[in-house]
């Protein structure tokens, strides 16, 4: 099977930074994106949306360059004020040809 | 009944005991929650209801008997926030964000409370105008308005941060969700009018006060959830949390017998200046001003405010109405 | 009333309203949504409880009754999809597979659109045949079969491609949500009876038309995300959604007459000719015919023809069998 | 009515028939499936509106009355698990935490098996003590505490294991959500008594049998995916799980006749003491005894004795309560 | 703490699609799956079941053979014409030998 | 943009299981974690809790030495009993230095 390798970000955010990220990775260049439900604590424990909808955790499959971009705007719109964790790995993408 | 009696009248019903039950099933730490949806749903239900309830009764009030209590309330909503912001600056010294915050929050209105204050009415069989829900639908949006641009004037936001435009944040608030059900099922509820609710009445109204029940479990949950926050919050927001209601709520009630209306609808309008909004405008708050700390704001509304009024505040602005009334 | 009030009287009913609100929220794009399991959830109950009442009206009707309308459903939706097949390859030359998503659509019924017309006539006083809401379980099935026959019959699969077996093909349309809910619903019905309804009516009955509210304000929304596909669908699709339905409409409205049902009776055989289906359909579809584009059979029945049905249509059936009855 | 008769009418209840169509839509592999946050919230309603229920009838009750049905029903629960244990053990030769598994299931009580027996007696018109919900409350949890403890004294944890506490385990059974949910809702329905009940009641009393048919749904589903475990579960288990309620049926109603219970009260106690926990009992039981094999708590409990005493049971103890009563 | 390397196949796609895909990777040799709940937007856009509960998420963790075997499945059997999008990664997994 | 390497460790147990876990990986030294809700199927097939709410799927981004001690405490609290699975892979957080 041919696969092509691809950075999957993925970002953890309180719920209501939802649009607004999505809106924001699709500029920087992102593909297609998946969003789940998700709920958890971290080092700011506090959320704006207590009984809100938690947080959302979103995927992205992207190339290097989109992938710098994406952590980019992040570390400069959303790290300063949000609740927002963010990680990156390499994976193996079937079809990959199509997120390029 | 004098005030002690109805405190403990309105403390032993369904609704405030199932906030308590919240309380403490979080303190017990229960592995009860609402299941994720549920709390939604029922937020939905409870806003497109009342929305609905408000829109019938203004297609049954002939136009000359609104448009006062309509305007006061806006009026009210549109410059609470300015003392509000003044107060919490001037005594507290916060930031601009977190006084603006505050504001936004305070001069808002709950949906809840509201709800709860209704059917203390109801069960106290107290008569009050039945437009009172439109009047919710009116006071919700224009403090939260009013309490950024505050922000945005006072602490133009630095040079090198992009912020949230404008048209973001009315977008937020206009377009949230809480307002389009409360404006949509006003609209609803106003061009159907009452053979169109009667047809949707054995879901939207009879069930209400229960539905009703299991939110303020939840809310009770979500609240006690905030205890852990009260001890670092300080006095200040203590009293805020207290004394800003006590002061709106007779405000209301003084405001509602000017302008003419019922003892009970005093009350509900004394009900609806004291109580602070928890579904616009944390949303609003949190995208406008995220730099203001939701340790403070939650916290007030939720932990302090709400369970206050809940508790002792329709009663005690009932009270006051009724005393401004007798006058 | 004519026509025209009755598309007015229709249209300011609080379930259309609700549809509306949907588009409108969507438009404005609000951050409103229903919860994830919450949609699944109101669809479950629709479906259950259109069962339920079908199945306690059929226990309480001979079967000398019955016996002739439900031949007249079955064959007309046994049948229904050839011709549609047929009108969309001819007219349009669209794909075999696109033209026999249309026909298992347009075959099929739509539930809601159901309701919509039993809360109508309701409103309006009109009397119709208890048990149609068991020819809406009888209706749902037969379209989808054939329609997928004739895809198979007109376009074999190539050979490099092992296609959906037909038993998954049928186990899917058979025990698929929809069949079970309105069969699994109607047997309940009938076998329990009036005795066993009465007591769960206060959870299925009363609060019916209120849970179709929701519903409306949530395929409203869907609806509205819709619209942007209505440009690329060209005008032969939105021909298509209006048409067809009115030429069922009056065709089953026609039917009912010849079969001797009530006008208020005839008046629900066209609606539930004229609508198409949004439950069991799609799923079934995307399973067996994969090539078929969701673009065409998405919006034709969720963009253009459940509004118009919702708003035109169902009035125009009623006027449509009224004047047949009259004539 | 004589049993064959009272099966019969049970059989065709819609509630019962909601388990068989839950059953069904299993065995033909249908997609149906109530989605993840409606089973909760189900259940929550059932136990919160059974623990409302039974503290209005207590709050209207003298406690003269109350307090002999009150120790009988804890005295039961308590002392089961130990013969249960002993019967296990004795005749299968299970190990100590299966054996002690299966007493704390069959040593607490199901909420919903209680609720269709009222919904059974309601249907047939036969009086019932009206605190009887209350006795489910105090019925729940003793059983379960004694079965864990047994299983502690019998087979001490292994000195490399660190077993879970048994604070961990008091805390899971008291504060689980079908502890807070039937206690708190017990306390509050006590505490705002007739009056504050009747503001809740058209959404906690009136739609309580619809929503139990959603549920049995949901609990036919399941069950019927434990079936292929029953054949693993051998023979023992089978007989255990229709032996047991049989026997704890007929000394559940003799012990109502003793202690001077109605007939219908009579039948509810021995549905009580012959149901199995689903709720408390298998979140306890896998959190404190993991090495017990939910292949056979929860096929026994679900798959065997639920069903069966949905179908038979109930009716088979309200003759067996009639013949001692009448005796 | 002694762990297996394998491959983690996460597999998005259409909610219909959910029980076919279940029994063909447990066909390809798959010992078990973890499956949530998502939303989210590709190239494609359009759904056929918009309305019908989005996307479930499916992992997999399988030994290199079956990966390879369910590409292969994937590619020939879905991709063709759903909305599906799947990736690869190897990880370390705990007790990973009852997945062999 | 500045990345720390970490470790993310993926755990999927039985629904009954999070609030312990929770509390178990906050005593191991993780700084924070995400769960979300899931459904599945493994070689144990019997899951407790069957119709109380499926699975959840714990993620915790930690240290090398945390995630040891992670694996450790699962092996010997969870693994004999209970239905978990866990894997654990290498990734590239943003901001990662607040959660070592
Ligand atoms: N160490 C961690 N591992 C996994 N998820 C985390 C971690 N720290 C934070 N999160 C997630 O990120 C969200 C925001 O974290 P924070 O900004 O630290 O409050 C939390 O609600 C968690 O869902
Ligand atoms: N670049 C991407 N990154 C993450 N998820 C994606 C991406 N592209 C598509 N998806 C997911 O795969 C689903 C189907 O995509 P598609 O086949 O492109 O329509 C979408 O609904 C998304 O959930
Ligand atoms: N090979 C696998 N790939 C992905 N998830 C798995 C796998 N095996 C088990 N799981 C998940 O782990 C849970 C418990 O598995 P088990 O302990 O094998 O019953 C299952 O319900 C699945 O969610
Ligand atoms: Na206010
Ligand atoms: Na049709
Ligand atoms: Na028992």
């Amino acid at each position: 099977m041919k696969t092509v390798p691809l950075k999957l970000v993925t970002i953890v955010a309180e719920a209501v930074l939802e649009d607004r990220l999505v809106r924001d990775l699709e500029a920087a260049g992102a593909r297609g994106y998946t969003v789940s439900t998700a709920r958890g604590r971290g080092s700011r424990g506090v959320r704006a949306s207590d009984w809100e909808g938690g947080n959302v955790r979103i995927e992205v499959l992207v190339t290097d360059a989109v992938s710098d971009e994406v952590l980019h705007l992040l570390a400069e719109r959303y790290f300063p004020h949000y609740a927002v964790v963010a990680w990156v790995e390499r994976v193996e993408v079937v079809r990959g040809n199509k997120y390029v | 009944m004098d005030t002690v009696d109805l405190v403990r009248a309105n403390l032993l019903s369904p609704m405030v005991l199932a906030f308590v039950l919240g309380v403490v099933a979080r303190l017990v730490r229960s592995d009860l929650k609402l299941p994720e949806g549920i709390y939604a749903a029922l937020s939905i239900y409870l806003l497109f209801a009342i929305g609905l309830k408000g829109g019938v009764s203004l297609s049954l009030t002939p136009a000359g008997e609104v448009w006062l209590p309509a305007l006061a309330a806006v009026v009210f909503a549109t410059i609470a926030p300015v003392w509000i912001y003044a107060v919490v600056r001037g005594v507290a010294r916060m930031s601009v964000a977190d006084a603006a915050a505050l504001a936004a929050h305070y001069g808002s209105v709950s949906v809840v409370t509201f709800t709860a204050a209704i059917a203390f009415l109801d069960t106290l069989g107290v008569p009050y105008e039945g437009y009172m829900p439109a009047l919710v639908a009116l006071m919700e949006i224009p403090a939260i308005v009013v309490a950024l641009m505050i922000a945005r004037v006072q602490a133009p936001p630095a040079a090198e941060h992009t912020p949230v435009s404008w048209h973001t944040v009315l977008h937020e608030v206009l377009a949230g969700r809480g307002s389009v059900l409360l404006i949509g099922g006003l609209s609803i509820g106003l061009l159907s009018g009452a053979g169109g609710f009667a047809q949707v009445a054995p879901f939207f109204d009879a069930p209400f006060k229960g539905v009703l029940v299991f939110f303020l479990l939840e809310m009770g949950m979500v609240a006690a959830g905030r205890l852990g926050d009260l001890r670092r919050a300080g006095a200040f927001l203590v009293a805020f949390g207290i004394l800003m209601p006590i002061a709106h709520g007779a405000l209301g009630a003084a405001l509602g017998w000017m302008i003419g209306l019922s003892p009970g609808g005093s009350t509900v309008l004394g009900v609806l200046a004291a109580s602070a909004s928890y579904i616009a405008a944390p949303v609003a708050v949190r995208i406008a001003l995220p730099e203001a700390n939701p340790g403070y704001y939650l916290t007030a509304t939720l932990a302090i405010t709400f369970p206050f009024n809940l508790a002792v505040g329709i009663p005690l602005y009932h009270a006051i109405a009724g005393l401004i009334h007798a006058w």
